[in-house]
């Protein structure tokens, strides 16, 4: 086990690399000057290339990205224009929101947490139900309908929902609030009014696959000798589904649930642009928009890092459903 | 006394895209406590169906169950799942083929056991409840039970896993146990110590036992009497000195010459049945063994149109379903069967 | 398994049933006044300087204003601050030297904010100016506002660290563009620049190389906000500046919320335009124009005393005007924006084509495109309506929809083949999807090349940029022709690159019409700036005049005074209050 | 090689495999010929090793250690290149006839692949040779269109014979073939594979669980235990004479037909200890009713006794005809 | 009914039809054939696949389609609107002339926009789907075949293209690329935009794919079929295209059908943020991305493209399903 964890761990720490270092290049090509936006009307050439200098942008490629690293291990000096000493974690400062990147993280990460874990909860709970009732009349009624609603949200589009949604609940019902965010610890029922609907559009579209997978999981499952067994033990129908079948099934699910909720954390752009909410993934894209290059590595390496997590937990997690997987 | 298990003409049909399977279609038997019935059959002969619908396994939205199924005085047939379920595991246990998918991978050993235990005796203690399914798990012969109660089922060795699987079947010391080719998947010296284990147990807990299998050699060894089917009906039964020592239907010849032996001639070819069983969707008309019976010709041509029922044979309780006329079988038997193929 | 697929497209259909009733639009709607005329005027008479501001009726002390906008203000220090957001917020927690009066119908008068009068030409040669500091302006903390602290934030400006302000008054003082190599502020923080100096307390004096008549213009913008040396920052200003207005801030939550209080040392007497009526203002940031200007519409709660700052989308224009209840709630106003179809006067030096572009242009198209009249205002000058002595004309006439017969008789025939250059943002690509489709009715052959949205400007600002055509505005930082002209159309200025030239015209008869202007007395300048706009579109039709901004602005039912800034065509909140 | 050589022969071999828990023995150290036209039966429990064996005769597995030698040539760790010209003579039948049979191959497709792979054209043609073979191993040759799925069990069996037999091996190693079968099905294959052997002079490696099959197609026999051979001989001295306790177990375990009731049997203890760490000295000593001290000290070498054919790898074997059980004392 | 090994005769019986000889035909339905029978005895696979055949048959036809409709993808009717832009008359200015209305501000005709839009879209969609089906397919055969440092590598590439966040590469590449390839002057063909659009979800798409076929191949790998052909000499590409690759085609299939409406919406997301073709292109995605603001102002411009790519979407996902439930009768029924 522990073997395994520290492979796992060295893998991961591998992947990080590959994407920081994927990204200093790739941004690097990008047809655009970080420093132009530093002064928006008359500027001239010979002080753009003083701050350039100054910033560091006319070293060497290897360098500059030594210099990144460094910072975030032990931390560096940025000078006056970048807000001066940068402790590590140093991600950099970025010249468009005029603040310490660590400091943009700090902000837009709770955002994005309190948008996709509320949401996964609720999409996974909807998916494994709708796949559940189905899974246990398939051909009825009720199987037909859970699966009409899974295809349904699979076919539909975030910004498509979310826009109904907003102009239904919002804007003429007035239910709710304009969706925005608030922190949990600030007022949890603003909180919850004001992503709701977030949740509830990624929830209707995700369970779609939780649903069709889920059902899929629990109708091969329930031919296992094993749901027989429990079955013929004289165990009743809760506790041959809910008990027997439910947890043997779930490992699919907990798999794809992992690669969606990283990638979810990584950055739910769509979703956060629909609701006007400025979370992780918006912040990335106006950072690309913008050049920003030291917010675009900070979120693309806090994308993979969630990823790459997610990807260890559901190995995890497998170990803690799937007691075979522990001897390994 | 009054058969614990008795079964009366009890028809299984699940319908399907291609047209409706017949997998078991007019099955009679009865088994007291503390005996054995052996059915015997190759695939698709219904058996493991059979087994199934004894304990009301099938999906109804599926299966269609027809007949009478009576344990211990409770018509099963028809009834509410409800109550059907209170009978299984209390009054009537099952012991599936292969242990391994049969027990859940996910739940401790002993863990399943003493849920089989708790579902019948809810107000039972914890410490109580654990003293006795420990109990029972030594008692089927695991080793360390105490330790093993803990362990999951890959951490078991094939038979281990199989005897766990009896333990949890006798745990509330049922009546009638149901053992669906028990050890078919194990190695023949652990096939052997299970079978042992079965005998006495039931010797213990005067079970009745309806053993499954497609092995005549395991048949032989634990049965008292033997039903055997083909194509999802019995085409001889009897005691097992009956069925097996002077076999009746031309199936049944084949199925025991074709076994090879550990005796006989290993020079010799061994006696095969021509062909291949018939598929459930598309049973031959008549006697469904027609096709494949070297004696059909001598049965004037009733073999393919009509349907054979099962009739007396020789001795009192030997029936057996065939066309073939008493002396015609009689001298085949004799020639065909004794002389060639179990020359023994 | 799987529902009837028709089962489902009828849900798909009720679903859309619910999205709207279905209506006739047979096109009637209000019209907006855009031909709105200018004035304005340097005050004279030092009373005009002098505070409190006249009240504003029925307006009453108390409430917080909302002010909801999508994209963060991302610093507050008043030395690096030129985006309109900032231009408009400052007033509230900075004073400046000089400061414009609008009643928010082109009444423009400047006058003395901190000083007593907006400034002493003392040579009458405008190379030496003077300003008397009025009494009374305190800090936040009480302190006297001085010469010193003014002449300090305007020296701190010359920190190349501090980026993104106005650099009028460093170049001008420093008399060159490099103006931070002229004078380094880092090493000599307890100096001044050269030619500003503080003879005493009160006094702050300006020395210029050349004549610059528009310094009390200039000394308007939040370059001249005072600060004291021990309270200077540095880049850290932009949270936490130092007021010196009738708000400060008390919470400053970085892209999420800007919190503005009462500034108690403010005094209402020394402020000629300024009011103190809220308890406070709250910016908050993230919402999209379309979610800012339907939370204020449904004016819940809170939101009946918010004001979207961004303007109504286009895409809500019909819905906001078409709705009688929301007419007291909006505020409708012509903006100093003046867009062009810039032509790159280097590549087509046809001036017949470039007045057949003049000619074709469907400016009603166009504004049908962005959304309306209340969204866009078509123009025909090269100053916008809202510069101080702006004379109306059409060079070109061409009717509505642009003359496609009078433009394809000046092409004789030919098709110019011209590259337009347009940012990749939705907005800009439709315009360039309507432009080429109109110039090509009118027999010229366009391109579209897409830039990056956010390098578009950076790109059209180099010398030797690749394109025919693009899309430009320009606002001015003060509503004179000094500002606009010159800047634009001087050929002398152009550079390698961070050219406002980018129309890239360089006409020696022009630019020494410039110097001759430049150097006449501000008040005399209007009337010849307005002059030679004509002139020049007349002589060599540079660029290709689109329309002006339409400010569109809903608020809340509670909010009251607010206007749209004469001068930057953004909402101005000094008059801000909110009703009971 | 001349004609008295066997065409296989196998000294030490050995394979382990790594897995996370250490090292798994499958076989470990066979030593055993087979001569052209002769039939050996590896007999055994799960686990003891016999099907890792199959698969490393024909190469499907890289030994760990030893050496093989088939027709004269070392193919110990031949390449695929190097095994070429051999592969049409060494050929494997599978246990299950469904997976081994590719689904989406029509029959005809199946049993002509060993050909295809190995370029090997017979004379009037692919189609032609295939047929013959269909109809040798009692197909319809008019079935050569058809697809796996519309088979049975026994029929796929043939099938699986049959792309065995195309390029014309002269050993077949048969990995159980016929436990996966009916009763009825594998008297068939049984009666089948022994007149094939009988009529195209095949050696096989016939590797099986069930001794009564062996019995009935082998004449030589090996019975496996833990990886290793505990004892080989000629069937009729290993059926009627069994020395190796274990031998004598299984025989006696087998269920037989003949035989009503269970009484008069001898039982194993316990279960096949874990090849991950076998038990010292005789790998048999754990379950055997027989073992001493020496046992655990000391492993028994495969020794021939009284001159006869058979090898037997025990510290106390045992003699005499099975059901007469003498005790532990050698004779 | 159980299906263990020994008893698991009857369904594979099912059709055989008796041992030797046989009447009846003797070339036998193969797998794919089967499968054929299955979808056509499936209404919802007859309805969706029917819905699917139309829009490929319009978006193939869409000259065709303008020829006989007379208006251009790019005719602009502003005449049309009012002074705001918003079209005149009933529901988005639906008419005989223009079934689906006006586009509010340019003007132009949604209906023809539309058959553009779906010949974009499908196209993009369908050739990324194939590209990704291709990629997936080799990485991951090779991987799950070879395993050993090849199944590492390969797995350490799709973590990491996992752990790449897509939309924000997609969103940087877009103009590097285009600076890349072509001049400051030069006309960006729609070609390029949409070859673009290709290239960054097939580099980001094969992921899935590759996870499938491995898990499959390493399935398959320890089927007996497989070590029969080992042990006959067949070399990697026989053991790849002949063996293995026959026996994945269904998971390929469906993973196609469902990756074809992903890519379709994937287009629309990147138009969302302002990734994609340009204003000239129609394509579902940036229709669809322009009317949601008009979601109160001109309901219709929301409703005929939304309609319309739910549809298309909506039918591939019903046809992935019935095409999975006849590839695999088992899974479901």
């Amino acid at each position: 086990m522990l073997r395994f964890l520290v492979r796992r761990i060295l893998s991961a720490v591998l992947t990080l690399f590959a994407v920081s270092v994927l990204t200093f290049l790739m941004f690097f090509a990008l047809p655009r000057d970080p420093v132009s936006g530093m002064c928006p009307k008359n500027c001239n050439p010979e002080r753009l290339e003083r701050v350039r200098q100054e910033l560091g942008l006319r070293d060497p490629l290897v360098s500059q990205y030594a210099g990144y690293l460094k910072g975030i291990v032990t931390g560096r000096d940025l000078g006056g224009a970048q807000g001066g000493r940068c402790d590590a974690p140093c991600l950099g400062w970025s010249y468009v929101n005029n603040e310490a990147v660590t400091d943009t993280l700090a902000r837009v990460l709770p955002v994005t947490l309190s948008i996709v874990i509320p949401a996964a909860i609720l999409w996974l709970l909807l998916g494994v139900g709708l796949g559940m009732v189905s899974a246990l009349r398939p051909g009825s009624w009720w199987d037909r309908a859970a699966i009409g609603f899974s295809l349904t949200g699979a076919s539909l589009q975030l910004y498509f929902v979310g826009a109904v949604l907003l102009l239904v609940f919002v804007y003429t019902l007035r239910w709710l609030p304009v969706p925005g965010y608030t922190p949990l610890s600030a007022d949890p029922l603003r909180w919850a009014s004001g992503l709701v609907l977030a949740w509830c559009s990624l929830a209707f579209l995700f369970s779609a696959i939780y649903a069709r997978l889920f059902r899929a999981q629990m109708l091969e499952t329930l031919s296992e000798d094993f749901v027989r067994t429990a079955r013929a033990k004289g165990l009743g129908r809760t506790r041959v589904y809910g008990r027997h079948a439910l947890r043997a099934a779930i490992t699919p699910v907990v798999t794809v649930a992992g690669l969606d909720v990283g990638a979810a954390l990584g950055g739910t752009v769509i979703t956060e642009t629909t609701f006007g909410i400025q979370g992780l993934g918006r912040t990335a894209v106006d950072a690309v928009r913008a050049g920003d290059l030291p917010t675009i590595m900070a979120t693309v390496l806090v994308a993979a890092v969630f990823v790459v997590l997610a990807n260890l937990l559901v190995d995890l997690l497998y170990a803690v459903i799937d007691p075979r997987v522990r001897l390994g | 006394m009054d058969p614990y298990l008795r079964v009366d003409d009890l028809r299984v049909s699940f319908g399907t895209a291609d047209g409706t399977v017949r997998a078991v279609d007019g099955v009679s038997f009865a088994v007291p406590r503390g005996r054995t019935l052996g059915v015997v059959g190759e695939s698709g002969s219904g058996k493991s169906v059979t087994s199934l619908a004894l304990l009301g396994l099938h999906d109804p939205r599926r299966a269609t169950v027809t007949g009478q199924i009576t344990v211990g005085g409770h018509q099963l047939v028809g009834r509410p799942e409800t109550e059907v379920r209170r009978l299984r595991g209390q009054e009537m246990a099952l012991i599936f083929q292969d242990p391994l998918s049969a027990l859940h991978p996910y739940y401790p050993v002993g863990r399943q056991v003493t849920e089989a235990y708790r579902v019948h005796h809810p107000r039972a203690g914890r410490a109580q409840t654990r003293r006795h399914v420990v109990e029972m798990l030594g008692r089927v012969g695991i080793p360390q039970p105490q330790r093993r109660y803990d362990q999951y089922p890959h951490e078991f060795s094939g038979g281990m896993r199989q005897r766990a699987m009896i333990a949890m079947a006798l745990v509330n010391g049922p009546a009638l146990l149901i053992a669906d080719e028990p050890a078919t998947a194990l190695d023949v010296t652990v096939q052997a110590q299970i079978l042992d284990l079965l005998a006495d147990l039931q010797a213990e807990f005067d079970t009745a036992i309806v053993l499954i299998s497609h092995d005549l050699g395991v048949v032989a060894q634990v049965a008292d009497d033997v039903l055997v089917m083909y194509a999802g009906r019995a085409v001889e039964q009897g005691s097992a000195e009956q069925v097996l020592r002077r076999p009746q239907h031309p199936y049944t010849w084949g199925l025991l010459s074709s076994v090879p032996s550990l005796h006989g001639d290993a020079a010799v070819d061994l006696a095969a049945i021509p062909g291949h069983p018939p598929s459930l969707i598309d049973v031959p008309a008549g006697c469904a063994f027609h096709p494949r019976c070297r004696y059909a010709e001598h049965a004037g041509g009733r073999c393919r149109t009509q349907r054979p029922e099962l009739t007396p044979g020789g001795t009192p309780g030997h029936r057996m379903a065939c066309h073939l006329p008493a002396v015609e079988r009689a001298r085949r038997y004799a020639e065909d069967v004794v002389r060639v193929g179990v020359a023994r | 398994m799987r529902p009837h697929v028709a089962t489902a497209m009828g849900v798909a259909v009720a679903l859309v049933a619910t999205l709207g009733a279905c209506s006739e639009n047979t096109g009637e709607s209000a019209t907006v006044d855009t031909g709105r005329q200018q004035t304005g005027v340097i005050a004279t008479d030092p009373k005009d300087s002098l505070g409190p501001a006249p009240a504003v009726a029925g307006a009453r002390a108390g409430g917080t204003v909302t002010v909801i906008r999508e994209t963060p203000i991302s610093h507050l220090d008043p030395q690096r601050t030129y985006s309109f957001v900032g231009l408009m917020v400052s007033p509230l927690f900075a004073r400046f030297l000089t400061t414009w009066k609008d009643d928010g119908e082109g009444n423009l008068v400047l006058v003395g904010d901190l000083a007593e009068t907006p400034g002493t030409d003392v040579n009458d040669d405008c190379k030496v100016w003077e300003f008397t500091i009025k009494d009374g302006v305190k800090f936040e903390d009480g302190r006297p506002v001085t010469a010193k602290e003014i002449g300090y934030g305007i020296a701190r400006s010359f920190d190349p660290d501090l980026t993104g302000g106005p650099t009028y008054l460093q170049e001008w003082l420093a008399d060159t563009p490099q103006y931070d190599t002229a004078w380094d502020f880092r090493a000599n923080r307890n100096a001044l620049p050269p030619g500003l100096s503080t003879p005493d307390e009160k006094t702050l004096r300006f020395e210029f190389a050349k004549p610059r008549c528009d310094l009390p213009f200039a000394v308007s913008l939040p370059t001249t906000a005072p600060l004291p040396p021990d309270r200077d920052t540095g880049i850290n200003l932009g949270h936490a500046p130092f007021s010196s207005g009738p708000y400060r801030v008390s919470r400053y939550q970085a892209g999420v919320e800007v919190v503005l209080e009462r500034n108690e040392h403010w005094d209402a007497a020394t402020d000629p335009v300024r009011h103190q009526y809220p308890d406070r203002f709250v910016w908050t940031f993230g919402s999209t124009p379309d979610a800012a200007v339907n939370r204020v519409i449904a004016d819940n709660g809170t939101d009946q005393s918010a004001l979207s700052w961004d303007y109504v989308p286009a895409s809500l224009v019909s819905r906001v005007a078409g709705d009688a209840g929301l007419r007291s709630r909006t505020v409708l106003s012509p903006t100093p924006s003046a867009n062009q179809l810039l032509i790159n006067n280097q590549r087509v030096t046809d001036l017949r084509v470039r007045q057949a572009l003049n000619y074709a242009i469907d400016r009603q198209g166009l504004v049908k495109v962005l959304g309306g009249q209340h969204v866009a205002a078509p123009m025909s000058t090269l100053m916008p309506s809202a510069t101080i002595g702006h004379q109306p004309y059409d060079a070109y006439p061409a009717g509505p929809n642009g003359d496609l017969d009078k433009a394809r008789e000046l092409l004789g025939g030919q098709t110019p083949e011209l590259v337009l250059g347009a940012a990749d943002s939705s907005a800009e690509q439709r315009q360039a999807t309507q432009l080429k489709g109109n110039l090509e009715r009118a027999g010229f052959r366009i391109t579209i090349r897409n830039i990056p949205a956010d390098a578009k400007l950076d790109e059209i600002k180099r010398k030797d940029n690749p394109w025919d055509l693009y899309l430009g505005s320009w606002a001015a930082d003060w509503p004179s022709g000094a500002s606009i002209l010159p800047v634009l159309y001087d050929g002398r200025s152009i550079k390698a690159t961070g050219n406002s030239n980018q129309a890239y015209f360089d006409d020696p008869a022009i630019n020494a019409e410039f110097d001759r202007i430049l150097a006449l007395p501000p008040a005399e300048q209007a009337a010849e700036w307005a002059e030679l706009d004509e002139r020049i579109m007349r002589e060599h039709a540079p660029v290709v005049p689109l329309y002006v901004d339409v400010a569109y602005l809903v608020h809340g039912s509670k909010v009251g005074g607010v206007f749209v800034s004469s001068v930057f065509g953004y909402p101005s909140f000094v008059n801000a209050h909110v009703k009971p | 090689m001349t004609a008295g050589d066997p065409l296989l022969r196998v000294r030490g071999l050995t394979k382990h495999f790594r897995v996370r828990g250490g090292l798994v023995r499958a076989v470990d150290g066979l030593d055993f010929e087979v001569r052209a036209g002769e039939t050996l039966g590896l007999v055994g429990e799960s686990g003891c090793g016999k099907t890792t064996t199959g698969r490393l005769l024909v190469r499907l597995l890289e030994p760990t250690g030893g050496r093989i030698e088939f027709a004269g040539q070392d193919i110990t760790h031949a390449g695929r290149r190097a095994l070429r010209p051999l592969r049409s003579q060494l050929q494997i039948i599978f246990q299950d006839p469904y997976a081994s049979l590719n689904p989406r191959h029509t029959v005809g497709r199946i049993i002509a692949m060993p050909l295809q792979v190995n370029g090997i054209t017979p004379p009037g043609g692919t189609r032609a040779r295939v047929r013959e073979l269909m109809e040798l191993v009692g197909l319809n040759p008019e079935h050569y269109d058809r697809y796996p799925h519309e088979f049975s069990g026994g029929q796929r069996q043939r099938v699986g014979i049959a792309r065995a037999l195309a390029p014309g091996p002269r050993l077949v190693v048969a990995d159980e073939p016929v436990s996966a079968l009916d009763v009825s099905i594998q008297a068939q294959v049984v009666n089948l594979l022994r007149r094939l052997q009988r009529e195209l002079g095949l050696a096989f490696v016939l590797i099986a669980h069930d001794l009564a099959v062996v019995r009935h197609f082998c004449q030589r026999v090996a019975v496996m235990y833990l990886g290793r051979i505990v004892e080989i001989g000629d069937r009729d001295d290993i059926y009627r004479r069994p020395q190796h306790p274990y031998t004598r177990a299984l025989l006696a375990a087998v269920p037989d037909v003949t035989r009503l009731g269970s009484a008069g049997r001898i039982r194993l203890a316990g279960d096949l200890p874990t090849p991950l760490d076998p038990p010292s000295g005789c790998r048999f000593r754990t379950r055997c009713p027989n073992a001493r001290q020496r046992c655990a000290e000391q492993e028994p070498a495969l020794l021939r006794r009284d001159g006869g054919n058979q090898a037997t790898a025990c510290h106390f074997p045992q003699s005499g005809p099975l059901g007469v059980e003498r005790g532990g004392v050698p004779a | 009914m159980s299906l263990s090994p020994v008893d698991g005769a009857a369904p594979a019986e099912i059709g055989a039809s008796g041992s030797a000889g046989g009447a009846g035909p003797v070339v036998g339905r193969s797998p794919g054939q089967l499968t054929w029978m299955r979808l056509r005895r499936d209404r919802t696979a007859q309805v969706s696949g029917a819905m699917l055949v139309l829009f490929v048959l319009v978006a193939l036809a869409a000259p065709l389609i303008e020829l006989a409709y007379g208006i251009g993808p790019r005719d602009q009717f502003q005449g049309k609107l009012d002074g705001a832009g918003m079209p005149l008359g009933y529901a988005g200015g639906v008419s005989g002339e223009h079934f689906f209305g006006l586009e509010p501000g340019l003007g132009r005709d949604i209906f023809i926009r539309l058959v553009y839009g779906l010949r974009t879209s499908l196209f993009i969609a369908g050739t990324a789907a194939v590209l990704t089906a291709a990629i997936g397919v080799v990485l991951g055969a090779l991987a799950g075949y070879l395993g050993g440092w090849l199944d590492a590598v390969v797995n350490w590439l799709t973590d990491l293209t996992l752990a790449m966040p897509f939309l924000v590469i997609a969103l940087a590449l877009t103009p590097t690329l285009t600076l890349r390839f072509y001049g400051q002057r030069d006309a960006v063909p729609p070609a390029f935009g949409v070859g673009v659009l290709i290239a960054i979800f097939a580099g980001f798409g094969w992921t899935s794919t590759a996870r499938l076929v491995r898990g499959q191949v390493i399935a398959l790998r320890e089927r007996e079929f497989v070590a029969a052909a080992r042990a006959s000499g067949a070399g990697l590409g026989h053991m790849l295209f002949r063996q293995l690759l026959p026996n994945i085609w269904a998971p390929i299939l469906v993973s196609f059908s469902l990756a074809v409406p992903q890519f379709v919406t994937g287009e629309a997301a990147l138009s969302f943020i302002g990734v994609g073709l340009t204003e000239d292109t129609p394509s579902f995605g940036r229709m669809i991305y322009q009317s949601l603001d008009y979601l109160q102002t001109d309901p219709a411009f929301v409703f005929f493209p939304g309609a319309t790519i739910f549809a298309l979407v909506f039918a591939f996902n019903l046809f992935g399903d019935a095409l999975r439930d006849a590839l695999d009768p088992k899974s479901s029924r």
